[in-house]
C-alpha cells in the first residue's frame, strides 16, 4: 500500500537535509520503534512495536538509506523486519524528497508499505491494519516535522557529530510506549477517524 | 523445558492418566496420547466441529480445550458411543441406515454433537436439527442423511418416552 | 443371475468401520521413530531468496534437520515433472519440492523441519531466516496480459501460460443469419477444496527391505506412485503408494504434489518414517484450488430463441504454476454446447498466470464454468425474448432421436465428444414437475403480496464422466470361502466397497459381507487409473462385473468336474455351488479353491488356472454423458441482500444405478457443493497476492442451515458405452446448481432489472444491484 | 497449527489470577477459549503466561439482586441462556445468545470471555451497551466499575490494566413487560455479525416510554443510536418511528473490510434497527 504525506518545517532545506539523514535522532519519530545498532554507514537494527487487538507484534529487522541524492535532497530508506514470534513481516520504502517553498522546506514522504505473512492474511480485519498503519506513518511524519523544525534551530555541526557517533537514546519520546493505555487509546481513536474518513 | 501436567481424565468410562505437555490440546491428546484416533481434527480453529467430544456430557470442541483442562473430567469420544456388547447407538444406526455419511470425516463430531443436542432437545424439527449441527461442517453429505437419520432417532426416542 | 443387487439400496459396508470411530486416515496411522515435519511457507506472492538461515532453528531441542532447497543436493535439485503434458502450454511452469531461488505464491514450500513433534516443527519455523527480495505480484486477471502488468514469474516475459480453442461450424454464417445477437459477460469464482480432511503425507524408505513406502490422502495413488518414481530416477517397483481412508477429495487431492516429494526426501535422508499433516491454514494456501474465470461471450438466436451460434473468449485463471496441465480450462470447453444442438460454436481461452496458489479441477472441474456460461446466454436469450426460460431450454435441446449426436466439441486428448444416450427433454418435464414449476407463479405473486421476492431458475447439464478406458479390478476366491477383491480406485467416500460387493456378490453368488475388499494400495493391485472426473463407477464397475463373471465360469466348470454335473445345471449361491435338481449335490466356492492348490492325497484338476482368480480391465469405451435439470426456487430479502434457497429440485440420468442411495448421496452433496459455489465460497486476495480468507469463519463452507432439502428424481437411461451401462454421478449436482441459483436469484428481483455478472453472489452486491435498480426506476 | 510454548497457571480465586497477572509480564487470560484458543492455535497471539480461570470458581454464576443481574465473568453463555431468571427478566439475553457460535461453542464460552476479547460483531458486547452494563475488575488494589460506554478502548482492546481482571457484569434490569428485539444478519447461522441490533423498549399503552437501541459490528466496537432514542421516547409504536430511526441508522459510522463496505453496513444498519424495533414493539406489553 501507498501512503503520502506532507508537511512544511521552519527551516531552509539544507538544515532539514541533515536532520533527516540523522537516523538515530529521527527513528523515535516512529511510533513504537527504537533503534538497537549502527550496522554500517546509514545501515541500522532496531525494533517497532505494533498491537492489533490481542495480537502484540514486535518487528525486529533493519534500515537501511539506499539512494541519496544530496543536490535533488532526495533519500530512500528501505526498512525491513520480521515478527520476533514469525507472524509475518514488514517492509517499506520511504522515499523523502525536501522542497524549498518560500525560504521553509515542504517534506514530501512518501511510503510503500508492505505487509506479509499471517499478520497480513486476516481479511475481517484488513481495513483496520491498512488503517493502523497509515495512522503509523502519519505520526511519524507529525513526529518528524516537530523534530525537524527543533533540529533546525540547532547548530548543523552537532547534528553532524551525532550522526557519526550516535546516542542511540531517543532523541524526543513523542512515541506513545504500546502499552500506556491512554497512548493506546489516543493512538486508536485517530485511527477510529482514519477508518472513517477512508470510507 | 516443556511445560508439563500429570492430569488424569475419565475417557469413555475409563480413568486415563497421563503427564501431558500444557500446550496440547484435548483432542490431540485423545488422538496421539491416548491412540483414540475417532476423534478428528478438521480445522484446529473451531469452525468445522469434527474434534466435537463430551466434556462431562457437554459437546465441546476438544481443539479449544487444552489437554491440561479436562482433568478430573468425564470425557466421551466416538470410540465410547456404541454399546459395551458393540452394537452401535441408535444414532449410528440411523447414519448408517441414511446415508449420513460419505468420506465419515466428520461423522464423529457430528454423533457427538448430535447425542448431546437430542438428550436435551428430544423433540426437534427439521430446522432445529440444521441449526445444532450448523456447528458442524459436512464437505460430501450435503447433510441431507445427516438430518433424516437425526429426526428419525428423535422421533424412536419419543416413542420411547 | 448376475444382477441380483444391482440396483437395490445396499446399506454401506465402509461404515460401521467409519461410524465408530475406528477408519484409518493418514493421521490415525503411527509407526516406531516417526519424526514430524512442518513446512516454512513463502509469504509473500513474489520474491526472490536472497538466503536462508536455519541455524537458530536447528539449536531448538528436538529438532532434527531443516532442509531447503540446496540441503536436497543435486540429484534431487529439479523441477517437478508436467503430469499432463500437452501442446498448448507455452510456458510449462513447475515448482520445485522446496522452492529454489524464487517464491510464486503464498504458501509455496521453502523449507521443511523435522522434530520430535509437530509443536516443536512450528516452534522452529519462526526461527528460520528467510532474505526475500519483494518482487511485483499479479492477482488481476483482467489486467495480467497487459503491457507491463508485473510478472508473475522473473524469467518470463508475459503472463500469458497459453492458449486453447474450441471452435467447430460455420460461426460466421451462424451470426450473419442470426435474427438477434445478445452479449454478455460475467466472471465466475470457485472455491477451493476443503476435504474436512486436509492432506497429509507419512513416508517411509526402506532401501534394504520393503523400498519406499507413501501413505498419502489422495486421489490416484498409481498416479504419484508414477510421477515420484519418475522425479526420483527410480522404479515404480520400489515405490508403494497407499491412499487410506482418505476424508474426501473433491479434485484438488487427485494431484501430486511438492510436499509429496518433500517428505520422501526427509525421510530418506532422516532414514525414519516422516509424517506431515497439512493444517487447515497451509490448506489455504497450499492446496491446489479453482479459481476466477471471466467470461466475454455472444449469441446468435432466431426469433423464436433457436441458438444458431456462441463465440466469445475465456481469460482463464491458473495461478501461479502447471501443477495439472491444462484439463480445467479444457473441461470448460468440452462441455460448451450444454445438453443443447449449436450448430456453431467458437470460444477461446487464454489461460494466464497470476500469483496465486496454483490451480486444479475442484468438483467438476471446468464443467460448472462451461455449463453456467451456456446455461447464462439461454437466460439472456430467455429474458430479452421474453420467452419461459424452460421453453427456449426445450426448443434447443439434443433430442433424444439425435442420439449418439456429436457435437463438435473434443473431449481430453481430442477425441469428439458425442452425447451417448439420454432424453434431455423428459428430464425437463420431470424436474418441472417435482418443483411445482406450473405453480409457481401463483406462489410467487402470493408472496409478493406479503412483501416477499420469489425467484425461480431452471438449468440444465451435460456431464462427459467415466473417462476410460480402464479401471482394473481382480477377484479371487480364497480356500476360506471368502473372496478378495482388489482394484486401483481410491475412495474418498462415494463407497467403492460397498459399489463393487454389490456388483461382484450378485455376479459370482456369494453374500457381500463375505467380500474381503482393498484398493488404492499399489502393492496390492498392479495398475490403476484415480478417482476423477466421476469415471470410478463406469470403469471400475463393468471390470468388476467381468472379473466376477469370469470367475463363476472358472468356478462352475470346475465344480461341474467335480461334481459331475453339466455347467448348465449349476448355480451359485452365497458361495455354494448346487446342482439344480439336487440340493444334496454340492461344493462351496472355498472347497474348489482349495481343490486347485495342490496337497497330498488331493487330485489337483488339470486344464484349470492355479488359483479362482480373475482380473479385467474391462471400462468405458469413451465417455458416458450423464445430463441434469436442476431447478431452484429462492427468496430474496432486499432489506438485506440475503439469498434463501427454499426450495431444490434435481432430475438427473446417470445411465444404471447401481447403488440409488449412494447415487442421492453424490447428487445432494454435489448440490450443496455447488450452492456454496453460487452464494458462498470465496477466496481473496489483496492486490499483493496476500491471501485474506484463511479460515472458516471468512471461507463460507455451505452449512445445513443454510442449505434446502434437494429432492432428487432419476431417469435411468443406460449408456452404450459399457456393459453394465452406467454413468458417472460425482459431479453432476455440483455442475448445474450455479446457474440454477443465479436464474431464480434473477427471476425474483425482475422489478429492479437486476443483471448478475458475478458469483459467488453476496449479499452487499446484490444490495447494491437492487439500489441501482430502485435508482433507475425512479429516474 | 499447535500453540507454542507458554507456562500454564491455574489459580483458584480471583486475588491468585490478580497476582498472577501482576507477577508475568507476558501473560495471556484463558477463559472459556473459545476466541483465544483459535488465536493461540493459529500462533496470532503467543504469549509466556497462560492463567486459565476456569478453576477460578467465584466468578461464575448469576444472581438476581431485584434490580439487577450480576453474571460472573466466568458464567458459560449455554448456562446463561438457560437460567429461568435470565430468561424472564432480560429475554433478550437468551434470544441473543442464539446467535452465538454454536452450541458447542457456548458450552465453554463465557460471558466475560466475549466481553474482554470485544469482537466487534459479537452479540455480548452489542448486549451490554444496550443495557448500559457495568463490568467489574479487580486488579491489586482492590475492585473498581466501568460503565460499558467506557469499557471498548481500541480495537478489540477492553479498558483493562495488564494487572486487572474482568470479575462481574451487573445488568441492570429494564421494566416487566418491556419489549425486546434482537436481530442480526450473518452470512450463515452462527458467523460473525455483519451488523447486529439490539433494541430494547418501554411502553405506557402505545407510547415509548424509554428505548436503547445497540448496534454491533458497524464500528469497532459498539455504536448507541442515542439520537434516535431520543426521538422514539414519546412516539408511538409503529411503523414510522421506526422506520425513522432505521433512517437514522444509514448514518452511522461503519467500518470496511475484504468481505462488505462501509456503506453496505450502513444499509444494514438502517434495515435491521428497524426490524429489530418492530420485533421489540410486537413484544412490549406495557410496563406501566
Amino acid at each position: 500500500m501507498q501512503l503520502n504525506n506532507s508537511f512544511n518545517v521552519p527551516a531552509a532545506p539544507d538544515a532539514a537535509w541533515k536532520v533527516l539523514l540523522d537516523v538515530p535522532r529521527i527513528a523515535p519519530c516512529m511510533p513504537g520503534a527504537e533503534l538497537t545498532e549502527v550496522v554500517g554507514e546509514h545501515a541500522y537494527k532496531g525494533n517497532a512495536k505494533l498491537r492489533v487487538g490481542p495480537v502484540n507484534l514486535t518487528f525486529s529487522g533493519e534500515a537501511k538509506i539506499t539512494e541519496l541524492d544530496a543536490t535533488e535532497r532526495r533519500a530512500t530508506l528501505h526498512a525491513r523486519g520480521n515478527d520476533t514470534k514469525g507472524r509475518g513481516a514488514a517492509e517499506a520504502d520511504v522515499v523523502f524528497a525536501l522542497v524549498e517553498s518560500d525560504g521553509q522546506t515542504r517534506v514530501d514522504i512518501t511510503t510503500e508499505l508492505n505487509l506479509t505473512g499471517s499478520v497480513a492474511q486476516y481479511g475481517r480485519a484488513s481495513g483496520l491494519i491498512d488503517a493502523i498503519a497509515g495512522q503509523i506513518i502519519s505520526d511519524f511524519a507529525k513526529n518528524l516535522e516537530a523534530e525537524i523544525g527543533a533540529g533546525a534551530d540547532a547548530p548543523i555541526e552537532m547534528m553532524g557529530d551525532a550522526a557519526a557517533e550516535p546516542d542511540l537514546q531517543p532523541a524526543a519520546q513523542m512515541a506513545p510506549s504500546d502499552n500506556s493505555i491512554s497512548a493506546i487509546s489516543l493512538f486508536f481513536r485517530a485511527i477510529w477517524a482514519i477508518i472513517r474518513g477512508n470510507r | 523445558m516443556a511445560d508439563t501436567r500429570d492430569i488424569e481424565v475419565i475417557v469413555n468410562g475409563e480413568s486415563r492418566a497421563a503427564n501431558v505437555e500444557t500446550r496440547a490440546s484435548l483432542g490431540d491428546f485423545l488422538r496421539h496420547g491416548l491412540g483414540l484416533t475417532g476423534t478428528h481434527m478438521g480445522c484446529e480453529h473451531g469452525v468445522c466441529g469434527a474434534c466435537t467430544v463430551m466434556v462431562d456430557g457437554e459437546a465441546v470442541r476438544s481443539c479449544l480445550m487444552l489437554a491440561v483442562q479436562a482433568n478430573g473430567h468425564e470425557v466421551t469420544t466416538v470410540e465410547g458411543l456404541a454399546s459395551a456388547d458393540g452394537s452401535m447407538h441408535p444414532l449410528q444406526e440411523a447414519f448408517w441406515k441414511h446415508h449420513g455419511l460419505q468420506c465419515g470425516f466428520c461423522t464423529p463430531g457430528m454423533l457427538t454433537s448430535l447425542t448431546a443436542f437430542l438428550r436435551d432437545n428430544p423433540d426437534p424439527s427439521e430446522r432445529d436439527i440444521r441449526e445444532a449441527i450448523s456447528g458442524n461442517i459436512c464437505r460430501c453429505t450435503g447433510y441431507q442423511g445427516i438430518v433424516d437419520a437425526a429426526l428419525e432417532v428423535a422421533k424412536t426416542m419419543q416413542k420411547g418416552s | 443371475m448376475g444382477v441380483r443387487y444391482l440396483g437395490a439400496e445396499v446399506q454401506r459396508m465402509e461404515d460401521p468401520r467409519l461410524l465408530t470411530g475406528h477408519g484409518r486416515y493418514v493421521d490415525d496411522i503411527t509407526m516406531e521413530g516417526m519424526l514430524h515435519a512442518a513446512f516454512l511457507r513463502a509469504p509473500m506472492a513474489h520474491a526472490k531468496i536472497r538466503s536462508i538461515d536455519a541455524s537458530h532453528a536447528l539449536e531448538l531441542a528436538g529438532v532434527h534437520r531443516v532442509f531447503t532447497h540446496a540441503d536436497l543436493g543435486e540429484k534431487y535439485a529439479h523441477r517437478m515433472n508436467q503430469l499432463y503434458p500437452a501442446p498448448v502450454i507455452d510456458q510449462n511452469k513447475t515448482q520445485y519440492p522446496l522452492s529454489k531461488d524464487e517464491v510464486c505464491y503464498v504458501g509455496e514450500a521453502v523449507a521443511v523441519v523435522v522434530a520430535d513433534s509437530r509443536a516443536i516443527a512450528e516452534d522452529a519455523l519462526a526461527l528460520i531466516d528467510v532474505d526475500y527480495e519483494a518482487l511485483p505480484a499479479v492477482v488481476d486477471i483482467m489486467t495480467a496480459l497487459e503491457e507491463g502488468a508485473p510478472l508473475a514469474h522473473a524469467d518470463t516475459t508475459s503472463n500469458l501460460m497459453g492458449k486453447m480453442r474450441s471452435s467447430f461450424g460455420d460461426i460466421e454464417e451462424s451470426f450473419s443469419k442470426a435474427d438477434h445477437v445478445f452479449s454478455a459477460k460475467f466472471m465466475q469464482h470457485r472455491g477451493g477444496c476443503h476435504s474436512m480432511e486436509t492432506r497429509g503425507v507419512i513416508a517411509r524408505d526402506d532401501p534394504w527391505g520393503d523400498g519406499l513406502t507413501l501413505w498419502t490422502s489422495a486421489q490416484s495413488p498409481y498416479l504419484i506412485r508414477r510421477a515420484l518414481a519418475t522425479w526420483l530416477g527410480e522404479s515404480e517397483e520400489r515405490v508403494r503408494v497407499i491412499a487410506p481412508d482418505v476424508g474426501g477429495g473433491f479434485g484438488p487431492k487427485a494431484g501430486f504434489y511438492p510436499e509429496e516429494i518433500a517428505i520422501t526426501l526427509a525421510a530418506r535422508f532422516m532414514e525414519r518414517p516422516v509424517k506431515w499433516i497439512e493444517d487447515r491454514r497451509e490448506h489455504f494456501i497450499s492446496t491446489t484450488t479453482q479459481r476466477d474465470q471471466h467470461w466475454d461471450l455472444e449469441v446468435a438466436c432466431t426469433a423464436e430463441g433457436k441458438i444458431l451460434g456462441l463465440r466469445g473468449t475465456v481469460t482463464h485463471e491458473n495461478g501461479a504454476y502447471i501443477p495439472y496441465g491444462i484439463l480445467l480450462p479444457n473441461s470448460s470447453l468440452t462441455p460448451l454446447p450444454g445438453a443443447y444442438s449449436i450448430p456453431a460454436i467458437d470460444v477461446g481461452v487464454d489461460i494466464v498466470f497470476t500469483n496465486t496458489v496454483p490451480n486444479s479441477p475442484v468438483r467438476g472441474a471446468g464443467r460448472p464454468c462451461g455449463i453456467y456460461a451456456v446455461e447464462r446466454m439461454i437466460q439472456v436469450v430467455s429474458r430479452e425474448l421474453d420467452i419461459d426460460p424452460a421453453d427456449v431450454r426445450r426448443r434447443n435441446y439434443v433430442r433424444s432421436d439425435q442420439m449418439p449426436y456429436e457435437t463438435g466439441a473434443k473431449l481430453r486428448g481430442g477425441a469428439p465428444c458425442i452425447y451417448d444416450s439420454g432424453d434431455y427433454e423428459a428430464l425437463l418435464d420431470k424436474v418441472l414437475e417435482l418443483s411445482d414449476y406450473s405453480s409457481f407463479k401463483e406462489r410467487q405473486a402470493a408472496a409478493r403480496a406479503e412483501g416477499r421476492y420469489l425467484g425461480i431458475g431452471v438449468s440444465s447439464c451435460i456431464e462427459d464422466t467415466g473417462m476410460g478406458p480402464y479401471e482394473g479390478t481382480t477377484v479371487r476366491v480364497e480356500a476360506s470361502g471368502k473372496v478378495a477383491v482388489r482394484t486401483g480406485a481410491a475412495s474418498q467416500g462415494q463407497g467403492h466397497h460397498t459399489m463393487i460387493a454389490m456388483i461382484v456378490a450378485g455376479n459370482l453368488g456369494v453374500k457381500p459381507e463375505d467380500i474381503m475388499f482393498e484398493s488404492a494400495d499399489t502393492a496390492k493391485f498392479s495398475h490403476g487409473v484415480g478417482t476423477i472426473g466421476s469415471r470410478v463407477a463406469a470403469n471400475v464397475g463393468p471390470s468388476a462385473h467381468d472379473a466376477a463373471f469370469q470367475v463363476r465360469e472358472k468356478a462352475l466348470k470346475l465344480a461341474a468336474e467335480v461334481l459331475e454335473a453339466s455347467e448348465a445345471d449349476l448355480d451359485i449361491e452365497d458361495g455354494v455351488v448346487r446342482v439344480n435338481g439336487a440340493p444334496d449335490l454340492s461344493v462351496t466356492l472355498g472347497e474348489l479353491a482349495m481343490q486347485l492348490t495342490p496337497m497330498s492325497a488331493m487330485r489337483v484338476p488339470t486344464g484349470f488356472d492355479p488359483v479362482l482368480e480373475a482380473t479385467s480391465f474391462d471400462g468405458s469405451s469413451g465417455a458416458p454423458i450423464a445430463c441434469g435439470s436442476n431447478v431452484a426456487e429462492v427468496e430474496v430479502d432486499p432489506g438485506t441482500g440475503e439469498v434463501k434457497v427454499l426450495r431444490y429440485s434435481v432430475a438427473h440420468d446417470c445411465g444404471v444405478m447401481i447403488n440409488p442411495m449412494v447415487v442421492h448421496g453424490q447428487i445432494v452433496g454435489g448440490v450443496v457443493h455447488g450452492i456454496g459455489n453460487a452464494l458462498f465460497e470465496r477466496m481473496i486476495y489483496d492486490d499483493q497476492g496476500q491471501p485474506l480468507t484463511m479460515n472458516y469463519g471468512e471461507y463460507l463452507l455451505p452449512l445445513a442451515s443454510e442449505m434446502p432439502r434437494i429432492d432428487v428424481t432419476h431417469m435411468e437411461t443406460p449408456s452404450p458405452l459399457n456393459s453394465l451401462g452406467v454413468k458417472g454421478a460425482g459431479e453432476g449436482g455440483t455442475i448445474p446448481a450455479a446457474a440454477a441459483i443465479v436464474a431464480a436469484i434473477e427471476n425474483a428481483l425482475t422489478e429492479f432489472s437486476v443483471e448478475i455478472d458475478y458469483y459467488p453472489v453476496d449479499p452487499q452486491y446484490l444490495t447494491e444491484l437492487i439500489d441501482k435498480g430502485t435508482a433507475q426506476a425512479a429516474e | 497449527m499447535k500453540p507454542a510454548p507458554f507456562i500454564y497457571h491455574d489459580p483458584a480465586t480471583p486475588e491468585e489470577a490478580v497476582a498472577l497477572l501482576s507477577q508475568h509480564e507476558d501473560a495471556k487470560v484463558l477463559a472459556g477459549g473459545q476466541s483465544l484458543m483459535p488465536m493461540l492455535n493459529m500462533r496470532f497471539v503467543v504469549p509466556d503466561h497462560v492463567i486459565d480461570l476456569n478453576g477460578v470458581a467465584e466468578i461464575s454464576g448469576v444472581i438476581d439482586t431485584g434490580n439487577t443481574l450480576e453474571i460472573g465473568a466466568m458464567t458459560r453463555q449455554c448456562d446463561l441462556m438457560r437460567d429461568p431468571g435470565v430468561n424472564a427478566k432480560t429475554p433478550i439475553i437468551p434470544e441473543a445468545l442464539n446467535w452465538v457460535g454454536h452450541f458447542q461453542t457456548r458450552n465453554r464460552g463465557t460471558v466475560g470471555g466475549s466481553l474482554c476479547h470485544l469482537d466487534p460483531s459479537a452479540e455480548l458486547p452489542c448486549l451490554m451497551s444496550a443495557y448500559d452494563a457495568v463490568l467489574t475488575a479487580h486488579g491489586p488494589d482492590g475492585a473498581r466499575d466501568i460503565p460499558f460506554a467506557e469499557w471498548p478502548l481500541a480495537y478489540m482492546i477492553p479498558t483493562l490494566g495488564p494487572d486487572e481482571l474482568l470479575t462481574k457484569i451487573t445488568v441492570p434490569y429494564w421494566a416487566a413487560g418491556h419489549g425486546y428485539g434482537f436481530v442480526e444478519y450473518a452470512r450463515r447461522h452462527g458467523d460473525f455479525a455483519l451488523i447486529a441490533v439490539a433494541a430494547l423498549l418501554e411502553t405506557d399503552g402505545d407510547t415509548i416510554r424509554r428505548a436503547s437501541i445497540s448496534i454491533g459490528g458497524a464500528d469497532v466496537s459498539p455504536v448507541r443510536l442515542t439520537a434516535a432514542e431520543t426521538a422514539l421516547v414519546g412516539a408511538s409504536l409503529g411503523s414510522d418511528a421506526f422506520k425513522a430511526a432505521g433512517e437514522m441508522a444509514r448514518g452511522i459510522e461503519a467500518m470496511s473490510d475484504a468481505y462488505v463496505s462501509s456503506a453496505y453496513r450502513q444499509r444494514l444498519a438502517a434495515t435491521l434497527v428497524e426490524r429489530a424495533l418492530i420485533k421489540a414493539g410486537e413484544c412490549a406489553t406495557g410496563s406501566a
